[in-house]
Formats: C-alpha cells, structure tokens, sequence
C-alpha cells in the first residue's frame, strides 16, 4: 500500500482539546500572515500562497486525511477545533479544493499510481485544483450535465463547457464530472477525469461577481486529449462518487461563522449610526442574535454526533439553511439602518468592517451555493420528513 | 444526565402521557372546575416527577433540570392538563415538612407569585406582617384546584389556606380548557416561610418552554402525518412543494427550539453566573414560545377545513400553545431581558 | 317575462353617490338594530331575523338584482358604498346564500316557474338558504365531490354528505352540487339541486368550531327523493354554473374591514397594557398600519374597476391573500402585546374589543374559506403570471 | 391625470427610457465621473421632463405629481442614470432666469440639501451670511456633474458655482455606477436666493418611490420571464410551486407598492392638509424601498448562480435599488414620520 511520510510527526489527534486548541492557536499566531486576517472577499492563491505554503511546510494542510498518506489524521472532533480556530482568528479560506476533496477521493477511489502522482503534489502546494461540476444548464440538476469524453483509443477527447468553476483562474488541475454515455438515465454515464488545465483546448474566462469579483470561472473543453490513466473510479459510475464527496462539508457549510461575523458588523454599524439606545435597533438585534445564539446550539448538537463518531443524516440541511438566511437577514439589517452609506460601493470611511452594501452583497449567495436553499427544503422534506412525490 | 438517562425518563412518562393515542381524557377535563384530575395528579406524584430537579434536602431527587424539562417535553406533547410546573415551583419554597404531604399529593399546594401581567419583575408589592396577607396576585394557574397558595411577598414566602378568611378567588377560564385565578387577600391569616424560591421561577420558566416544545413537537408531527395521507387533486397533499418547503422551515424552528432548550438545561446543571443562566433561559423561553405558536397555527392552516373544528385535535394544541406563550413571560419580555443581560 | 314589483318604489342606483350614501346612513340609524352591531362571530337566523326582516320590508334585502326581480338594481359602485356603510355601521351578516348566490342563480339559469317560486320566498325571508359544496374529500378541490343523485323515474335520489356548510342549520331550502354521472371528467357530470331540507332523509349536524360556535355544519343525505322541477341548469353541466357564482364576493373576500377593525383593536390592547409609549410596540404597531393603509389603495384600485363597469380579473385575489394574511399577523402582534391575557377564553374583564385569543382564533379560518390561500397563490402564478404547469 | 393622460406620458419615456433591450448604455455609462451621459440629458431637458411638474411660474408645466411619478417609474425601469430628479428639485427653488438654462440642459445646477445620514429633519446648520457660504452638505447626487450647486441653508437657498473658491468637492463610488459627492463650503462666495424649495423635497422623495417601483416592477418582469424560460429537472423552473407562491407574494408587493404611489400623488395633487400629503409620501416610500430591495433581493435568488455574476442584467436592479432605498428617507424612518404624523 502507497504511503507518505507525514511531515508532522506528533499524533495531534490523541492531544486532549485544550492543548490541542492551544497548539493551534500559537500556530497561528506564529504562521499566519497578519494582514491575510478576515479578508473581505475569497483570496486568489497569489494572495494566499503564504499561508498556504506555511501550512505545507508543517504539513497541516490535510488535517482529515489519514496519517498514512501525510495528513494529521484528526477525528471530526479536532477538526472542529482546528476550524473554530481558523475562523476565530480571521484566516483566509484557501484554494482547498485539493485538500478537503480530490484527495479524500483519491485515497478512496485513485489507483495507486493516481495516488503516488497526485497526493504529494496536493501536499506539497504543486497542484491547485479546480472543481468542474457545474453547467450552464446542469445548475441545481447536476445529472443534466452535457459535456462530454468521447473514446479514442486508450483515450479520451473531452468538450463542453463548465461554469461556476471557483477559482479556477488558480488552478493547474481540474477534477471534471462528464458524460461518457448517453443511453441511460440523466444519473448514469457520467464519469470522473483528472486533467491537466495546461492542456491544448482548454480556455478560462472568468466570471465578474455580483461583488466585481473574479471568483468563479467559465472552463471550455475543446477536443482536449487526456489519457484513459487520468480517469478515476469505475466508468460511468462517477454520480455515485461525486455526490458523496461533500461529508463534512456539509456540517461547514451551517458553520455559525458567517453571521456571528456580521452581526458584529451589524453592531458596530448601529454604533457608527448612533443607534445603540434606540428601542427598535435593539430589538432587531437582539432578535437576530438569539437567532443567531440557537444556531450555535444547534450547530453544537450536530457537532457532537460528528465527536461521537456518529455520520451525520441530510437533516444537517438545516444548519445551511437557516445559517445562510440568518446571514442574510443581518445584512439586510445593516442595509436598512445604514441610511445612504448603504448604497456606497466601497467600505464607509475606508474601515472594511463597515461596509453594509458589501456585506449584503456577499450573504446573496450563500443560499444559491452548495445547493440552492430550495434544494435544500426539497431535501429536508424528502429525505428529513418524508414526505411524498 | 446522558442521553440515555433521558430517555429513560421520557419512556416512563409514557404511561401517564402517551405522545400517540387518543385525547379523550384531555377533552373531558376541559373547562371543569379543577381543570385536571386529581387521581393522575396522585400517580404523578407517586412517580416523584414534581420532586424531580428539587434538593434531596428538600424531599426531590435533585435529578436537575434536563431531566426536568424532558419530563415537561413529554407531558406537553400529551397536553397533560396536571399542575406539575406550579406544584414543583411551590415545592421549591416549601419545608421538608410540608413537602411531605405535597410531594405525596395529598395536600396540592400552588404558587401564587405573579402581580403584573407578562412581568419578569421578581420583586413584590404583597405584604404579609405579623402573619396577615395583603395584596393581589393574578395569573395563578389551575388555582380552584389548591388547598393552599405558597406567596411572594416583599417580607418573603407566605403559606396560606385556600378555604381560609380573606381570600378570595375569582377565576377565568383559559383557551386550554384550564383556568387562571386571581386571588385578593386581605388580612388573610398565613404563616411565613424561612426559605425562598430561589431560581425556582427561572426553572418554572424553563421546564414552561420545555413543554411548548412538547406541543409544537406534536403538533408538527400530526400535521406530517396528515399531509401524508390527506389527498386533494389526485394526490397526497405532502407532496406540493410549497407545503413541504413550510414544513422543512416548521422542522428547523422545532429543532432550534429543541436545541435551545436543551443548552440552557444543560448549562443550568453545569452551574455558571446567575447571568448567563437567565440569560439562556431567556432565550429557551422566546424560542419555545413564538416557534410554539408558528408552528401550530400554521398547523391549523395547513390542515384546512378540518383545522378549524374543535373535534379536531390539532386544535387542543393551538389552544395549550396560546395558554403556554407569555405565561413565565412572553417572547418580546424575554428578548429584553436577554438584551439587558448581554449588556453587562 | 317574470316581474316582481319592487317594495323599494325609488331609484336609488340614479341618486348622486353622497345623496346615496346618507340615506344609507340614515337607514341604517333608524332600522339597524343596536345590540347587533359589531357582533363578535357569525349570528344566527334567530338572532338577526329583526335586521333581516327590517331590510325585507324596505325591499332592501338584495341590493344587486336587478329592478324587475324585486331588487334594487344598483350598480357595482353603489353596493360598494352599500357595504362600506353597513361595515362601518358593525352590521351583522345576514344568512344571505339566498340573497347573493341563489337569487342571482335562478335569475340567470332558473326556468320561469323555479324564479316564481322561489324569488319571493328569498325576499321575504321566508326561505333561508344553505349552500352545499365541499364534501370531507372535496375540500380545495371541488370537482372531487362524490355526493350523487340517481335518476328515477322523473325523480332523483340523492345520497352522500356535504360539510363546511354555513348555517345549515338555519337554513330550509339547500343548493346542492351532487354528481349525475361518474364517467367523465372529475369537473364533468356535475349537476345543481334545489333541495327543500325537510325532506325525509336529510340530517344536519352541526360542526363546533375553534371558536366553539356552530357556525358550520355537516348534512347528510340518505337516498333524499327529488322530483326533477329542482334541477336547475343543464344536466352534468352544475361545475360552470358552481364556478361562476362567485363575481361580486371576490373583491368583498378581499375588504380592508376585518384589518382594520382588528387593527382597532390591537391599539386598545396597547393602551390597556401602557404600550403606547414603547418604541417597539408603535413601530410594530406603524408597520400594521401602513400594511392596511396600503391594502386600502389597493382595495381601491379594484373598486374603481367595478365602478367603471370593468370586469374584475383573476389578480383580485391579492386582496383576498393580503387582507387574511394581515388580518392574522394583527391577531398576533395581539397574542405577543398581551401577556397572560392571551390564554383567556373570554374577553379582558368584560369587554368585547379585548380579546385578543378571540381575535386570534377568529382569524384563522380567513386563510382557509373562500379557496384556502395556497390556491389562491397557485390562482395567482398560474392565471395572472402565466407561469408553467 | 386621467389614466390615458398618464399612459401618454409613459409612451413617451419610451424613446429614452425603454423598458425592454439590452442595458449596453446603462453599463457603459457606470462608474464614470459624471455617471450620466450630458448628450441624452440634453434630450430629457428638450422632452421638458425636469419641468413637467413645476410651476408655470418657474418655467415647468405643472402637470403634477402624478404625472412626475409616472415619467420616474419609467425611468426607474430602465434604469436611467441621468439627474432628472435631482434636477426638478434644484429647478423648484431657482428664480425663472436661472431655471431657463437649468431646464434647458446647458447648465446643471444640483441640490445640496442634506447634511445628516438617514435624516427627515429639514432645518439646516449650513450658514450663509454676506454672501459667504459656510458647512458641509453630503449625498449630493452625481455632484461631479454640477456646474452649479443650490444649497439649503439657515437662512434660505443660496447658489454657489461648484469651480467657485472655498468649494471642496470629494466623492464616493455608488452601487449603481454613480456617486455621492460630499460639499464643504469655507467662506465660499454664494448668491442668496429669495424662492425657498417648498415641498419639493417631498416631491423628490415621492418621485424616488416612483422609480423604486420602476426597479421593482422590471426586475420582477425579467425574473418571471426566466423562471418561464430556465428549465432543470427537465421543467421549467417556474412550474415549481414554491417558485409561484414566491412570485405571487412578490406581485401582491409590487401592485400595493403601485398603488400605494398611485393614491399619494393623486393626494398630493389634490391638495388637502401638508400632514396627510407627508403621511401619504411617507407611506409610498417606506413600501416602494421594502418592496424594492425584497423584489430585487429575491430576484436574484431566483435566477440562481447566474443572477450573482455582473453580467447578468438582474444584479443592475439589485445595486439601484439599493442606492434609491435610502435616499430621501429609509423605510425605518419614513415610517416614524408616518406615526408622528397619524398621532396628530
């Protein structure tokens, strides 16, 4: 069996919480890049490359991978604790991709050979990877996917076009759901391939956000050729493989973070406004902050199933959904007691922390990632409640 | 309390409040005079639960408030009409040697402790001097029911008979089928308790939020059930999106409810400043009591017609839910108390 | 052609609107009995048969038929004003299926001889009517009645139930939707029945609803003969007559009256829990007020269509979903001002304007009557947005 | 007004302002330094817009609120950058012999007015004395654009050349492409003028809803034309139910938001009491912000991913009605008005 070395040699998963939390909070103090702290918007890797590499060096950058392949092999317990961290300290998410799921699907379903090229690489930083899932008309219905790998040989010649493809103006590999046959249902015929973006026939254009930002990309698949190796997993099988990729995700994706961070906001908002004494500011925040005071408690509950080595069920949908609503409506707070600074493109007086029209701009698409909220209620009420049709 | 404890005590409450079956007994009961029987209230009592979170010290058996208010959960999902909340806030302030036919359930005792409407003020304008009562309380719950009335004062606890010279009592039936008494004295003979309630009324507020969740619990799940089988157009009216989506955000309501009060138990238990347990008991009680009244009125909108008959049992549930609300303080009283708290 | 000489000998449809609407005035000062106004539920035959008679003999029971039927004969812009006097005065609503929906009915697909008979009993008060539609399993979705009447000989036996019939048991006569033929379409084989309701084989059971009054009742039909002269309408064609009866209650459904007088209300719980200083009650109570002022426009809007002889479309529905829906959050801004109050079964010390679990329950079932407010959304999408499906 | 008056006047807007096509002029034009394009300003000016509800006196047409309204609402939906409100409310203070150029386009005078965030107070610290002009005024509307400014002051209007000494201007990128400019006078030279604005804030601010329901109403329009057109699950999208309730409580929002205006410029020029008519304004913009940040917000939920990326037009309506929310007045303020006003 493939293995590699881990360049962290403690086994921090046996640490007791306290001293775990208290190593991770001198790492970063030591680590992380001060001015990288609560940036105001997701950071290209040219931004984010030092703590990247910093993370790397002292081989942190795969806490849930196992040991074996040079992760720190934390239970779901201690990675909360390292993300807790990470998010009370303000730290920039990364170009994560390869970390939280190329490699946990490698480890799972790579041939050797994938897992002896690629694991190191992700390790290592060499490879950014890009997730191309999504299609301009395979959003929420991602088994209507249409791009394409046609058999040549031994290999294949990819085309289509991807969307919404997050940070792909970073990445140098890209992990691509395709159809490789059409005869089935919508969810069969779909496989998953490993490409090289420095192929021929491969273009980028990235998208210009709601907030003018380059986040998402556009990825168009000219007859590109890729070998039958860079296939992963069984052909036509790869539904079944991608739709489990998002485990503990899932749990991150309800994390409180979001809007404890702007009800923050909210407040030094209602300062800046001279709002503190009135009776309807007040109100509304206090409202939004035992909303926000719940979550956690829910949050928590959840937590601990993932502490007890217990799977998490769909009804952890929730988190996301009242998380990412919840987050919303704090911004749409901000918008409403903001007067006309709500309508400025740029932070009031220049301090990033007050910056209503941002912040409302940026809680839009938290209920449309990750499954639209939509999704998500229609999952609850299936899968969660039951119920029919 | 592990979860297994817990469940331990929800199973046992099964006998005397089973979540499923008929409603027959609550009906019965409805708008007579006691507003409960006292029979069950005995078997109650045999079964300790009013003692339940008390001091050992004080005849209970200091199982703490997550076992408390699992007990609640459990009676609210029935709507069990018997005073177990007031019984247990009036055995809180009660000697060892009163408790005794209390606990037993022989002699009912009921707290008699409000004085202004949705108050969360712990301070009280009743005066009891040279063992004479004077003053008005209100809002006292099943009071036709008590022998005796156990009574904050500004000089502290007072016990006085219900039957005895200078009360009197005037009562108004509730939405539950229940009643609220007012109660006057005047120079009414009592006698003075050495103890207090201490946090008792903050336990009573939560193990109060404790049985809202019961009933938005089971209301929700009637409702599932019925959408389930309740067809229109062909099909089984669960299957509209537009009531699955209300039902998915019902579901997260009920689960922050659950998860609410489930924190402030625990954090009860486990100690802390005075603050931060009012403050999480506050913040149970609003989510318990405006979830509480969301999810059963949308319960009776979302089973139409029939919603509106009162054979129907999803109204009972409506009708505990609008007792339960403001009673130990309404969502709005709560918020400002936890706004107040947070402050400091 | 059939006439009935109008009680009524003046034109009131030709009077100026403010001539008009003073003599309403003064109509109801003189006639409408004090202890009837502003009743807290639905009445009885019993208890308002004085107003009802009052208006009989000034033959001012049905101010929508046309002069030469016995009525008034007033235009779309004066029953408005009709109305808006009779909610301002707190008048009770009359037993009035006859009234609205069965003498309109008989004018438009009555034979001769069912107008002779039954028009006078309607304005004279002597036939009460019921109107039977839902059935337990055809609640929102009408066509899925299974009430059936089967020929014999020239007669019809009619056998099954209805429920959510208002005031059947005050009614003598019922009109019944039964089916006349189960092979069609579910909207087809339906046909219309005038059905005398001391039949032998007919049973009324009243319904007690949350208010734990009998407005309602179920009434069951045990193979009830009736001779074919009590059909009306063509055979199997009852859907397109039941359809199209509701014209005028559309925008009645939709008025601004019940908002508005529970808004009232809501401000004298104000007063009597000394709210009305507490910043959050008034901009609670603020925001209420402008839902109504605003529901008023709107309310207008529509109104003046009638006035200008325009048919009203299908989007008079919002009024109808906005004003329940307002109605309901007004109950409930009162169950949230009023503390323990809110648990009372009885108003506050006597007094009927305060009673805010009243209010709240008597809101409930506006949602529900009249095409609960789901249809009325699906209604919306699909005839007024067009949307697919 | 009568209806067909008013349709008119909406035709009209067409040539300038079409409802439908592409926004190519719209984007062009964003976060340039004026905002606005001075050649089709020109044009409205030719179109008498800036006058049509202005006095005769002042060189307008006096067609009314009403009529003013529904020109902004055109103009709101197709997003037209171009000063046409600020403009008819520096023309409202302006003798005729200023308002000649004004009106005609050749001479941009802006309203500086407000000196507070958020603020409906309408006395001013900004001191004018022996022709020098002192203070600070801020959110002055595309003041880069000004040749001129009209400036509210404790002792009336006076007007001061925006190149003039002791005139500082900075401004502030907005959402929609535009700008705030903020004013700080030092002894500036100024010409006092006699007129005083009137109401004609309160016309802006009506206005503003105007083109609040403009933005709402096409942003609606362009959501359910993609809801029809966007198919997943094999459907399309607008078939979904939840989608269609959402849609229908969007339309009920958009027509009280319409009528709502509707009512408050048919009082307006009605005339009746100053209260009512700043009650009913007050009324019109706390709906038309509310209802246009809800459309816009939910209209891009709606349109999924595609609606948070910049070219997609939706997001365009998104950051105007974001802009216009607040301006002469957020919904929270506009409503204490309201009740101060309804107290009296």
């Amino acid at each position: 069996m493939f293995q590699i070395e881990p360049i962290e040699t403690r086994n921090l998963d046996e640490w007791p919480d306290d001293a775990f939390r208290s190593e991770v909070r001198q790492f970063l103090a030591s680590h992380y890049p001060p001015e990288l702290r609560f940036p105001p918007r997701r950071l290209h890797f040219s931004e984010n490359k030092p703590w990247y590499i910093a993370l790397a060096k002292a081989g942190w950058l795969t806490p849930g991978w196992p040991r074996q392949y040079g992760g720190l092999g934390l239970s779901a317990g201690k990675q909360l604790i390292l993300i807790e961290e990470y998010e009370r300290h303000g730290c920039a998410r990364l170009n994560d991709m390869g970390m939280t799921m190329i490699g946990p699907l490698l480890i799972k379903h790579g041939s050797i050979a994938q897992q002896e090229f690629f694991l190191p690489k992700i390790l290592s930083g060499a490879h950014i990877w890009a997730q191309g899932y999504s299609e301009p008309n395979a959003g929420s219905d991602l088994a209507a996917l249409r791009c394409e790998a046609i058999a040549d040989g031994a290999d294949w010649i990819i085309t289509g076009q991807k969307t919404w493809t997050t940070l792909a103006n970073d990445a140098n590999w890209i992990f691509l759901l395709v159809r490789t046959d059409k005869s089935g249902r919508k969810q069969e015929g779909i496989s998953c391939f490993l490409v090289d973006m420095s192929l021929p026939g491969i273009t980028v254009r990235p998208i210009i956000n709601l907030e003018l930002h380059d986040e998402f990309c556009e990825v168009f698949f000219d007859q590109v050729r890729v070998s039958d190796s860079c296939r992963v997993g069984e052909l036509n099988q790869g539904w079944a493989i991608a739709k489990n990729l998002l485990g503990f995700e899932r749990i991150y994706l309800g994390s409180p973070r979001q809007s404890e961070q702007a009800l923050d906001r909210l407040k030094l908002l209602g300062e800046r406004m001279n709002l503190t004494e009135d009776a309807f500011f007040i109100d509304r925040f206090t409202r939004l902050q035992l909303d926000l005071e719940d979550l956690k408690c829910l949050f928590s509950h959840f937590a601990d199933q993932l502490r007890r080595g217990e799977t998490l069920g769909a009804d952890v949908s929730m988190l996301k959904l009242f998380q990412s609503e919840l987050y919303q409506r704090i911004t749409e707070a901000m918008m409403e007691f903001a007067g006309e600074f709500a309508g400025l493109l740029e932070p009031m007086g220049g301090n990033r922390e007050l910056h209503p029209g941002g912040a409302f701009i940026a809680a839009r698409p938290t209920s449309i990632y990750g499954g639209t909220n939509e999704i998500q209620r229609n999952i609850l009420a299936k899968n969660v409640l039951d119920m029919p049709g | 309390m592990t979860e297994s404890d817990l469940r331990l005590i929800r199973e046992s409450a099964g006998g005397i409040a089973p979540r499923t079956g008929d409603l027959k007994r609550i009906r019965a009961l409805r708008f007579t005079t006691h507003g409960f029987d006292p029979a069950i209230w005995r078997q109650i009592c045999d079964l300790g639960w009013p003692g339940l979170a008390l001091s050992e010290a004080q005849g209970g058996s200091a199982l703490g408030m997550a076992a408390f208010c699992a007990l609640a959960e459990e009676l609210g999902a029935a709507l069990v009409p018997e005073p177990l909340i007031s019984a247990a806030l009036a055995a809180s302030g009660l000697p060892e040697t009163h408790n005794a036919a209390h606990l037993a359930g022989t002699n009912l005792i009921l707290p008699a402790w409000q004085e202004q409407p949705d108050s969360l003020a712990r301070t009280w304008h009743c005066q009891c001097r040279d063992g004479r009562l004077n003053g008005r309380k209100c809002f006292v719950v099943q009071a036709a029911a008590a022998s005796s009335f156990i009574v904050t004062t500004a000089q502290g606890l007072a016990l006085v008979p219900a039957a005895g010279e200078g009360v009197q009592l005037s009562v108004e039936k509730t939405q539950d089928g229940g009643h609220f008494g007012t109660l006057d004295f005047t120079d009414a003979p009592a006698e003075p308790l050495s103890a207090d309630h201490g946090l008792a009324i903050e336990e009573a507020t939560l193990a109060t939020a404790a049985t809202l969740l019961g009933v938005a619990d089971r209301a929700f799940a009637i409702t599932l059930d019925y959408l389930k089988s309740r067809s229109q157009f062909g099909k089984p009216i669960g299957s509209f999106q537009a009531l699955q989506h209300r039902m998915a955000d019902l579901k997260i309501q009920l689960e922050l409810t659950r998860a609410s009060i489930a924190a402030a138990a625990h954090s009860y238990d486990q100690g802390g400043t005075e603050a931060l347990r009012l403050a999480a008991i506050s913040r149970a009680k609003a989510r318990a009591s405006d979830s509480a009244l969301l999810i059963t009125r949308q319960a009776i909108q979302l089973h139409g017609g029939i919603g509106y008959t009162d054979e129907a049992d999803i109204g009972l549930y409506l009708r505990k839910a609008m007792v339960l609300a403001n009673l130990y303080g309404s969502a709005a009283s709560h918020r400002a108390r936890f706004a107040a708290l947070s402050k400091i």
